[in-house]
């Protein structure tokens, strides 16, 4: 599959039908999964209305997390086989994983209101949550500090495998923290076994989110392509000129 | 081999001593963070005593954090880093031998530094030695994993601050690692056990994860 | 039932909490989309006319080195 | 300075398994510096013992071929050969590498530069007061870098040279800064390491005065 996207021309070419076609996916997914999601769906026995948030959170956090691996991956090939469009994938990756952990951290804090009491709960998974959060942060300023878009592509994809290599140091040290310092036995978040009839929503919205984040990765690296196009030809012309 | 690396090692050590005052600014810097804790929160012994050992390892990040920036950006802009690269030594091992020269330089006196700095945050006084061991061990960690930092934020402008946001996500397990170490020693478990382990682990899967992933950052800056 | 711990809220705030977390959902996938956009349009724009004005360099050149 | 014979150099000069089979070839050699083409299809092959002046307006890439031989900028397409060693690593094992800037650390003192260097190269401890003779830098050997003027730091510079035997020198613009005396000093260094059977690469503006091959880069347009 690598190799069908090795050059960028013939990514441009799928890309430009591809990029629509998830973005229509998606808007299907969201306009059957909505009316589940938020009406026909039971509400919890505990929490009650409030469970809803469910399907925007969970969501949220499997791509937040789904996205740093792919960014991984793709770090690994471009490091590897220095492929062109594997930095310009994990670039155009980056915003919409940190915009999911933000909106992820946001939805945690909006249902833990109800739930607890509080803005905030140093929840294991909203803490691990926030780290990946400052990560996400971390690899968009290297990119920023780095002139030479070649060596940021590098140096960003080493840091983003290093942080690859240590999320679940981190998960395994949050969670050994989390419960050595367990407060009273609080509600988890969605921990209760999801009754069946929230299954199903809940997988039509993680499918209309992965729709809806492929779609923007994609159009994200077209226009990280044609900037680059762009870039280097009017570097040519300010050379070529009289 | 070794012998460069000793080479590199002794150089960076007086570097680091010969730089003004050598380890004063750093030590400072610490003690000052450590001391601002009583005047935020009020002479009250047993809230000092709760905060006193966390607090010891926050300080000891951020101090960390400053030394940092230098570490590999001098190297960069002088071109010695190329005097690296050219070595009879890999570089990997070079960046290690860099790392345990700030750690032994700045790393250690911080410890025990911290050690000292416990007793004035009512932890008993038998805990301050284990306090001050388990800050060595974390320095070490904040410093390996801190050598990616510098190495990636080498070639930038100012990069303390961008070193600082690539590594502190890295820095969460040995803080909470050290912190639960250091709060066990004050209310006077046995010593080397749980967290202090754990904290151990970390920091050696640290030196060896660091200096690699910063070698690699250090070929493409001077690529 | 107002929620003992927000005096005042709305009669039942949990409807609140569900409407800001779809909200934000949506502006942030919306904003994330129209940016993406903006700057795909911006950028291809951009390489075309760059593109084109180098095509019509190499043009006049051919054009001045035939002519003796 | 008079012009004498290095005092207490090693005897044997070039150690045996250190002095190059087969010189330093290009195979069809691309450079690239960031998106820009400099050149590319060098192919070329220097046997050992010869200088080679490299030539070549600024910018056409004489600065990225040298750190290329070095093994430290990767090249855009095509392969260097240095003895049997291709991979960057190994080359970099086989060469020094001299730039624009002289690699000094202020606070350190010039013997201090000269140890370090002679046991990261892996080359003579012994021989540093020497080098430092050599130079001309034998009064100063106690002061810390930062004292020297830019003549003096490029001749504290050339001691890495002379402190461990390599066979490839890699110079770049070696004579800048230098005063006859030290140009003269520059001449005589290389034409030893020549005559031992090393290989010296200079990236100069205006000959050396020695018998030297040329590699002129704007012939290689892209």
């Amino acid at each position: 599959m690598i190799t069908v996207f090795a050059n960028p021309d013939r990514f441009m070419a799928l890309s430009r039908y591809l990029t629509p076609i998830l973005a229509a996916a998606a808007a299907a997914l969201f306009a059957w999964g909505l009316p589940q999601a938020l009406v026909t769906s039971p509400p919890d026995y505990q929490m009650g209305e409030t469970v809803r948030i469910m399907y925007v959170h969970v969501p949220a956090a499997w791509w937040a997390l789904g996205l740093y691996a792919a960014m991984g991956m793709a770090s690994f090939v471009s490091l590897v086989w220095r492929h062109v469009l594997a930095d310009v994938a994990a670039r155009a990756m980056a915003p919409v994983g940190a915009v999911l952990a933000a909106l992820c951290l946001i939805t945690g804090s909006l249902w833990g209101r109800p739930t607890w009491g509080t803005w905030w709960e140093w929840d294991a998974r909203l803490t691990s949550m926030l780290v990946l959060f400052i990560t996400y942060i971390g690899y968009l300023a290297l990119w920023a500090a780095i002139e030479d878009a070649q060596r940021a592509a590098r140096l960003a994809a080493i840091l983003c495998l290093v942080g690859l290599i240590n999320l679940p140091i981190i998960r395994f040290s949050v969670d050994w923290w989390y419960t050595l310092h367990q407060p009273a036995s609080v509600l988890r978040l969605g921990g209760s076994a999801i009754d069946p009839a929230m299954l199903s929503p809940l997988l039509i919205m993680a499918g209309a989110f992965a729709c809806a984040a492929a779609s923007i990765t994609l159009l994200g690296m077209r226009s990280l392509i044609h900037r680059r196009q762009a870039l280097a030809a009017e570097l040519r012309l300010a050379r070529s000129a009289p | 081999m070794i012998r460069a690396l000793m080479s590199v090692y002794r150089r960076d050590v007086a570097l680091a001593w010969a730089g003004g005052g050598g380890a004063a600014a750093p030590l400072g810097f610490y003690v000052g963070v450590v001391l601002l804790l009583p005047l935020a929160m009020g002479p009250e012994r047993a809230l000092i005593a709760a905060a006193g050992p966390p607090l010891l390892w926050v300080a000891g990040a951020l101090s960390v954090l400053m030394t940092l920036e230098r570490l590999f950006q001098a190297d960069l802009e002088d071109a010695s880093l190329d005097q690296l690269l050219l070595a009879a030594a890999p570089l990997e091992l070079a960046a290690f031998a860099k790392g345990a020269a700030l750690w032994t330089a700045l790393g250690l006196p911080m410890a025990l530094v911290g050690g000292i700095a416990s007793l004035t945050l009512q932890t008993p006084p038998a805990a301050a030695p284990i306090i001050a061991l388990g800050l060595a061990v974390g320095m070490a960690g904040f410093i390996s994993i801190g050598l990616l930092g510098a190495a990636l934020a080498a070639g930038v402008r100012r990069g303390g601050v961008l070193i600082a946001v690539l590594v502190l996500p890295f820095f969460a397990p040995p803080i909470i690692f050290g912190a639960a170490a250091a709060a066990a020693a004050s209310a006077g478990e046995a010593p080397f056990e749980g967290a202090f382990q754990l904290l151990g682990a970390c920091c050696l899967f640290y030196a060896a994860l660091g200096p690699i992933a910063a070698a690699a950052a250090l070929r493409l800056q001077a690529d | 039932m107002t929620d003992p711990a927000l005096p005042g809220v709305i009669e039942d705030p949990h409807t609140a909490y569900i409407a800001w977390s779809y909200a934000l959902a949506a502006l942030s996938l919306a904003g994330l989309a129209f940016v993406g956009w903006w700057r795909a349009r911006h950028w291809s724009a951009r390489a075309k006319a760059a593109l084109r004005a180098e095509a019509e360099g190499g043009e006049a050149e051919e054009k001045k080195a035939s002519t003796p | 300075m008079t012009r004498r014979a290095f005092k207490g150099q090693p005897s044997e000069g070039l150690t045996d398994e250190s002095r190059l089979v087969d010189g330093l070839a290009f195979e069809g050699l691309a450079l690239a510096r960031g998106s820009r083409l400099l050149f590319q299809d060098l192919t070329a092959c220097y046997q050992p013992g010869v200088l080679v002046e490299l030539t070549g307006p600024n910018g056409s890439g004489k600065t990225t071929l040298l750190r290329a031989i070095a093994g430290l900028a990767s090249p855009a397409a095509g392969v260097i050969r240095m003895g049997r060693a291709t991979d960057p690593e190994d080359r970099a094992s086989l060469a020094h590498l001299l730039g624009h800037r002289d690699g000094l650390k202020g606070a350190l003192a010039l013997r201090a530069h000269v140890r370090f260097w002679a046991e990261l190269f892996a080359g003579d401890a012994g021989q540093i007061d020497d080098a430092l003779a050599l130079v001309g830098l034998r009064g100063l050997s106690a002061l810390p870098a930062r004292v020297l003027s830019q003549g003096q730091a490029r001749r504290l510079a050339l001691t890495r040279l002379v402190i461990a035997q390599r066979p490839v020198w890699l110079l770049d613009e070696p004579a800048a800064g230098l005063d006859r005396a030290g140009k003269n000093l520059l001449a005589d260094l290389i034409d030893r390491q020549v005559r031992q059977g090393g290989l010296v690469i200079a990236a100069v503006h205006e000959p050396l005065g020695l018998p030297a091959q040329s590699l002129a880069l704007e012939s290689l347009k892209p």
